[in-house]
């Protein structure tokens, strides 16, 4: 099991530096000017010249690409360009949140998008089925922002149930930063009112973002029933007399869910770009309005920074993916 | 499966939202935060909270409260008054400026401010050579501002230059004691202090409380050197909680989670909110300019006839009384018309299609390239802006004129606009006070020795106007300036270099409970310190 | 004595996109208690059909159009599913599979779904159960019988799960078990094993045993009754010792002439089995026949008896 | 081909999603001679902007005072020209780069699938947007940097699908009586290998367009005047909630697309996946 998850962790190294290569190339080849940016509105031509020799954005490409290596392996990703802040430090700041958002709507996803598909396989090409597999591709076909206007209409406007927007009410005090995830830092610090305000702020942007996934999963999961339901031992369980729940939500389910796993691997990276819209416009302060803004600003080191740590996220959650495979699957386990 | 399971488990699982819709603008319910001192505002936040790094409208929130500056933009229109400084004397060649300091002023960690603390901040500027430093950089060296006494500042000036008093209110006097502990490898601080507080202001940045561009608090100064006898009940605390998206900044103030948006609210908002029983939007004259720059230096821009042609394209009154709901005044001249050095009887150009298309024909006379496809950049992310082209885009359409707008954003504009070759053939953009000085707008958008920077990206050369305008930058006294930009301006309107739309209105919603807000046009109206909140 | 299964007349058909498939169309079994029933078929002429009938585990579309299944006095048609599972699934009905690497599920332990059977449908306690389940392996000459429990289905070979799989069927004791060409799957050598094996069990557990097979060797090696069955209907059926001696439906001499022992040289038996949902009229075989006569191609046959004692649906003999 | 359509036919959801497709295609092809207002797509009308649907505007107009109607109409052809292109794009490269590693195997099979596993680790949406700043934002931008990452999709479909063929009996046999290799490949093993891919880019198609429009709301996709969908969406925020008219019909422009698309492409996975055409 340790040999199978340092072998992955090593076969990803490689991706990651060709992914960095890439990125690094394509950013750099942009034609934006941090140096003019960051004199600002009233900056002088001097100025310019001189933030660009300061910076090291005169020197050549080549020369940037293996400074910037050298202090990313130590985890230093360099500065901002216009927050004068070290990349890490945001990034370490607003992650937590992303993460926070990302696990809750996902949790969302898979909670209601396993049963769902279930059920849907269950009734198949019968009308709960037909049913499920219309509002599950409505899911995936709403346009987020959307949906995310018409869920503050409804529920922080005319009801007045939920928050409209950040991720703890204005006026209350924030506990000690610890984690990072207020959610913990409130349960740590003994706030149950922050961390309760701040579950419910939770609320209206979770389900947003947890909507496409709750649509694939729905998906993945019916289809890997179907195909259960034609083995043979299906019909041998039933024929043993197993009870009909524990047959289909344990026996049945866990034969299914292998393709469900990987595409919940393969929606992690979709939702941190997702994040990118829902945070915007629910002023959740995470990841992704923080890319958005470094991409309006051109900030190159942030938007480096950023399709690193997305990658390695990435390539983590499918390194787990392949552990829970094996976890669900002995036969997986001893191919290593 | 002969087995049927959970028929009835499939119900109106996902149903409820969606329906929702359309019938959700109904009657809103508030969610006002019972905190009756805490002043929440939706503005948004600069990228970092260094005054000497960044110089831009959300900036102002943080200088004018948990700074101080010698002198200070005050009222409507704006006058400069004594600040931090009690006096100041300029020597007749106007090179020696002096400061004189009220006395008594402490930092917020109770050190007393001195003469040697105003020059620091001062060397700052000059040493980081960021945003606020630019009026300066050509004028001053960081070793001829020196502290004459614990009281009195002196500036020694290279050259005389009428903007430098101007310009003054734009640097925040900071705390040496409390940067220079926190500096690394002489930084001056600047990356402690993008996230800290080291002022003197009303209000004390609270660093725990902030995530940069997310929020950020401020609490009370009692011991501010204003003193708080002219607002006895001043809000406590401030909370700046920016929204990224216009629709939640609206939605945040109908339900009473803000105080205050930005100063960017869209006209076609303004209806609602006034119908609104808990907000209402203020209205402000600015003066910041709405332009269309040509590349002069391109065919056929390069051509008059062919400029005046655009010039007389554009529907200033429709854009401004159609689109912006009449939320801005027609500025025909290079300057916001609320400033002096205006030539009153200079007329500027119309809307008139015919006028416009017999100077079409004169610039295809002339050999002008009119029949090619035009490009107009704009500011994607800028509603206005995008609205103005298209507008421009239907008109010019109607005269034989194919212009394509494209998407672009402000760092990709400003780095395109250092040279000639890369600046596109129109885009749009405004210019805000940085200091209130014809200097501003005239002075550093038409004179060809600022050809690269953005303000002068119609890459605009008259000889005539530069001499007048290089004048009056050298001279000091306003009554003797004045007639150069008078003079200066008939010239380059003339010419035509570009198409001067409008002069803005500043929208800013606000909730019923905020009283006593004081408006500038320099800082748009982001001090605080008048403010109470009404229970 | 009441028979330990009763099959009579059963008719099932099915719903399908092309239309209805009457898979059975009148099938009888009758196996004696503590005797071993062969019921024997070509593929498609609805063997497995037929248990999943008695397992009450129909195709979805299916719809049972006559007959009865009597089971210990009980007509199992009638029972709802829940009694199915609750008081005849596994505890009084085992079941062994065809394929058992098909059969088991690849991704649990074998203790684990052996003993979710008996959780439901033994006595006891869940170490009285394990200690059965020991007990039965140890029986079935699988080696490590406490490790097996603990180990997956793909770690053991074909005869060895096969034996666990008889082990399953007898965890709950049973009185009656269907066994569907458990053998097929399986070398010559562990097939004859397995037979014996199963031999031994029916006397030693005092079952009854109903054994689904197309081979008339293993029959010959194994039962005591015969039924064969053709496109839905049972064509033939008596003691195995009688019909084989002298096979009287012409479906079963085809069959038997096409068994590698008997047959002189190979011989199949031309054509296919009717699709069941074109079924010709008069008799079924009739296309197929050796010895078709005008009549058969009208009229259905009844039922007969032939010398051997054996009943027989063909004219010859009605 | 009439089989699908057959068993097609009996798949409710489906069906829906067939309708929904050509009635899409229909629009996107006639949609000038179809809208009221065709000249809407870059006219602009001041004295009638904002206005509330009504019988000569049904679904209202926006905020240059163009029929709303028109431009949801006129928007089916650029949102089906950016899908069709970005996914036939990322086909021509990822089916031959799946094919070759699928049936050449060694290193360089290894070194594709490792580049399509970098690629597939770039968050798309980040490098749309450096895309963008790098071309200027346009729809060209957009359409490439979609194409870029979208590509590996299907060169993981056939890959897996390649490796899958090339081990079955009917290709050894092929290879046994002397078939050439692109006659393997081209004839034998890529048509078998077409259904995934079919079904992965008729699901594709929608998801294009739905990535597009988030694109268009961030400013990086279409530009003014396109009567885009997503654009509108984005243009439309600043008059929320009042004018809902406005975000509602190019929003639910953009919903029924995708799920036509999404529900066709998941029933012809059903009908061509033949481990679930089993149950039928």
């Amino acid at each position: 099991m340790l040999r199978f998850i340092l072998r992955r962790c090593i076969l990803v190294l490689p991706s990651l530096a060709g992914l960095l290569l890439i990125t690094f190339l394509l950013i750099h080849s942009v034609p934006s000017d941090p140096a003019v940016a960051m004199a600002g509105d009233a900056g002088t031509p001097e100025q310019i010249a001189r933030l660009r020799a300061q910076y090291g954005l005169d020197r050549p490409i080549w020369e940037q690409f293996f400074v910037y290596v050298g202090k990313a392996v130590t985890f230093d990703f360099g500065e901002s360009v216009f927050s004068r802040r070290p990349v890490a430090t945001d990034i370490l700041q607003r992650l937590p949140a992303t993460l926070e958002l990302t696990f809750a709507s996902l949790m969302i996803s898979i909670l209601l998008g396993v049963p769902l598909g279930v059920v849907s396989a269950l009734n198949h090409n019968t009308w709960p089925d037909y049913i499920l597999r219309v509002f599950s591709v409505l899911g995936i076909a709403v346009a987020a922002f959307w949906f995310a206007i018409m869920l503050q209409l409804f529920f922080a406007m005319d009801l007045g149930w939920l928050p409209l927007r950040g991720d703890l009410t204005s006026t209350m005090a924030r506990p000690p930063r610890v984690t990072g995830f207020l959610s913990l830092d409130a349960l740590l610090a003994g706030r149950w009112d922050v961390y309760l305000d701040h579950l419910r702020h939770l609320v209206l942007p979770a389900v947003t973002l947890s909507l496409g996934g709750l649509a694939t999963i729905v998906r993945f999961t019916r289809a890997g029933v179907l195909d259960t339901l034609q083995q043979d031992f299906v019909f041998y369980e039933r024929a043993m007399g197993y009870r009909w729940l524990r047959l289909v939500w344990v026996f049945i389910l866990r034969n299914s869910v292998t393709a469900t796993v990987t595409q919940i691997g393969l929606l992690f990276g979709g939702l941190i770009a997702g994040a990118v819209v829902v945070e915007a416009i629910f002023d959740w302060p995470g990841i992704g309005s923080y890319t958005v803004q470094a991409i309006l600003t051109g900030d190159k080191q942030v938007m480096l920074a950023v399709t690193l740590l997305v990658g390695t996220v990435y390539a983590v959650v499918n390194i787990l993916v392949d552990v829970v495979h094996g976890l669900l699957d002995p036969r997986l386990m001893e191919q290593g | 499966m002969s087995r049927v399971l959970g028929r009835r488990q499939v119900g109106g699982l996902a149903a409820g939202a969606l329906v929702a819709g359309p019938l959700a603008i109904g009657s809103v319910r508030t969610v006002r935060a019972a905190d009756a001192s805490t002043f929440i505002t939706a503005a948004g936040l600069p990228i970092n909270l260094d005054p000497h790094q960044v110089y831009d409208v959300p900036m102002q929130g943080i200088m004018l409260n948990a700074y101080d500056n010698l002198y200070r933009y005050q009222n409507d229109p704006p006058q400069i008054v004594p600040w931090l400084a009690a006096s100041h004397t300029v020597s007749d060649d106007g090179l020696t400026w002096e400061f004189k300091l009220k006395p008594g002023v402490k930092f917020h960690d109770g050190s007393p401010m001195t003469a040697e603390d105003v020059v620091y901040s001062f060397r700052r500027v000059l040493a980081l050579a960021l945003a606020p430093a630019g009026a300066f950089l050509k004028i001053l060296k960081p070793e001829n501002v020196t502290a004459v006494d614990p009281q009195t500042v002196r500036f020694k000036l290279d050259a005389a230059y009428a903007p430098f008093f101007a310009a003054i209110p734009s640097i925040s006097i900071v705390n040496p004691r409390a940067i220079e502990p926190n500096a690394k490898n002489s930084d001056w601080g600047k990356s402690w202090l993008a996230s800290n507080g080291a002022g003197s202001g009303a209000y004390k940045i609270i660093p725990t409380g902030y995530r940069p561009l997310e929020y950020l608090d401020m609490e009370i100064n009692e011991g501010h050197f204003m003193g708080w006898g002219d607002n006895p009940k001043p809000v406590k605390k401030i909370a700046y909680r920016p929204a990224k998206e216009s629709s939640t900044r609206l939605l945040a103030l109908l339900n009473g989670s803000v105080d205050c948006t930005d100063g960017n609210m869209p006209a076609d908002q303004v209806e609602q909110i006034n119908a609104s029983k808990i907000a209402f939007v203020q209205k402000d004259s600015v003066m910041k300019t709405f332009v269309i720059r040509m590349n002069n230096t391109k065919p056929p821009f390069d051509n008059i006839n062919a400029r005046k042609c655009f010039a007389h394209a554009f529907n200033y009154m429709g854009f401004i009384n159609d689109i912006l709901g009449g939320y801005a005044t027609r500025d025909p001249y290079p300057m916001p018309d609320n400033l002096w050095g205006i030539p009153k009887d200079a007329k500027g150009y119309d809307y008139d299609l015919k006028k416009a298309k017999e100077y079409y024909a004169k610039a295809v006379a002339e050999g002008a390239p009119m029949k090619r496809a035009f490009e107009i950049h704009v500011q994607s992310e800028n509603e206005q802006s995008v609205q103005g082209a298209q507008l421009f885009q239907a008109d010019l359409a109607q005269i034989g004129i194919t212009l394509k707008v494209v998407g672009s954003i402000w760092s990709t504009l400003t780095a395109a606009a250092a040279k000639p070759e890369t600046t596109p053939d129109m885009w749009v953009h405004w210019v805000s006070t940085y200091f209130v000085d014809p200097e501003n707008w005239v002075g550093q958008m038409y004179d060809s020795q600022f050809h690269g920077t953005w303000k002068a990206s119609a890459y605009y050369k008259n000889p005539e106007v530069d001499a007048l305008l290089r004048k009056a930058r050298a001279t000091v006294k306003q009554e003797e300036r004045e007639p150069l930009y008078q003079d200066a301006i008939r010239k380059i309107m003339a010419d035509s270099p570009d198409i001067w739309i409008y002069n803005s209105m500043q929208l800013q919603g606000f909730n019923k409970r905020v009283k006593g807000r004081r408006f500038c046009t320099v800082g748009q109206g982001a001090e605080v310190r008048w403010i109470t909140l009404a229970s | 004595m009441i028979p330990a299964l009763k099959v009579d007349g059963l008719k099932i058909s099915i719903r399908t996109d092309e239309g209805i498939a009457r898979v059975l169309d009148d099938v009888s079994v009758t196996l004696e208690s503590g005797r071993i029933v062969g019921v024997v078929g070509e593929s498609g002429c609805g063997k497995s059909t037929l248990i999943r009938a008695i397992m009450g585990i129909l195709p979805r579309g299916a719809s049972v159009d006559g007959g009865k299944i009597w089971f210990e006095g009980e007509n199992l048609l009638v029972f709802s599913e829940k009694e199915l599972n609750q008081r005849v699934r596994a505890s009084r009905i085992g079941f062994i599979p065809q394929d058992p690497l098909q059969a088991l599920n690849p991704v649990f332990k074998i203790g684990t779904q052996l003993l979710e059977a008996m959780r439901w449908h033994a006595p006891g306690s869940r170490r009285d159960h394990i200690a059965r389940l020991v007990m039965l392996l140890g029986r079935m000459q699988v080696p490590d019988p406490a490790g097996a429990l603990e180990r997956y289905p793909h770690q053991f070979s074909g005869g060895q799960r096969q034996r666990l799989l008889i082990a399953a069927a007898l965890a709950c004791a049973p009185g009656l078990v269907i066994a569907d060409e458990p053998t097929t799957a399986l070398d010559v050598t562990t097939q004859h094993q397995i037979l014996l094996l199963l031999r031994e069990l029916v006397a030693e557990f005092g079952i009854s045993l109903l054994f689904v097979t197309h081979d008339f060797g293993v029959v010959a090696e194994l039962c005591d009754d015969l039924c064969v069955i053709y496109a839905g209907q049972t064509v033939e059926a008596g003691t195995v010792q009688s019909i084989l001696e002298a096979p009287s439906h012409p479906y079963t001499r085809a069959l038997l002439a096409c068994h590698p022992d008997r047959a002189d040289s190979f011989v199949g038996i031309p054509g296919i089995v009717p699709s069941p949902l074109a079924r010709p009229a008069g008799c079924l075989f009739a296309p197929r026949c050796g010895d078709v006569r005008p009549l058969c191609r009208e009229a259905t046959p009844a039922q007969g008896r032939a010398r051997s004692g054996a009943a027989v649906r063909c004219v010859q003999y009605s | 081909m009439s089989a699908i359509l057959a068993k097609l036919s009996r798949d409710v959801p489906a069906m829906l999603g067939l309708v929904i497709v050509v009635f899409v295609l229909i629009l996107a092809v006639f949609g000038p001679l179809i809208a009221p207002y065709p000249g809407d797509a870059s006219a602009s009308h001041l004295l009638r902007r904002l206005k509330p649907p009504s019988e000569a505007y049904p679904f209202g107009t926006d905020n240059l005072g163009r029929d709303i109607f028109s431009r949801v109409i006129l928007g089916a052809r650029g949102a089906l020209t950016i899908a069709l292109t970005v996914v036939g794009v990322a086909m021509l490269v990822g089916v031959p780069l799946g094919l070759l590693a699928g049936y050449r195997g060694g290193w360089l099979s290894e070194a594709i699938m490792r580049i399509t596993d970098v690629v597939l680790a770039i968050p798309q949406l980040v490098l749309a947007l450096a895309l963008a700043q790098l071309m200027s934002p346009s729809i060209e931008s957009a359409m490439l940097a979609l194409s870029l990452t979208y590509w590996p999709f299907f060169t993981r479909i056939v890959y897996a699908e390649t490796r899958r063929l090339s081990s079955a009996v009917f290709v050894d046999a092929l290879r046994g009586v002397g078939a050439s290799t692109p006659r393997i490949v081209f004839l034998h093993i890529l048509p078998n290998a077409l259904s995934p891919v079919i079904v992965r880019a008729t699901i594709g198609l929608g998801f294009t367009i739905l990535v597009a429009a988030v694109l268009g709301f961030l400013g990086m996709g279409a530009t003014p005047p396109a009567p885009d969908w997503g654009l509108a969406i984005a243009e439309s925020r600043t008059y929320l909630p009042r004018a809902w008219w406005y975000a509602t019909f190019p929003g639910l422009a953009i919903l029924i697309t995708v799920m036509g698309f999404n529900l066709l492409g998941d029933g012809l996975r059903d009908i061509v996946d033949p481990r679930i055409r089993r149950s039928r």
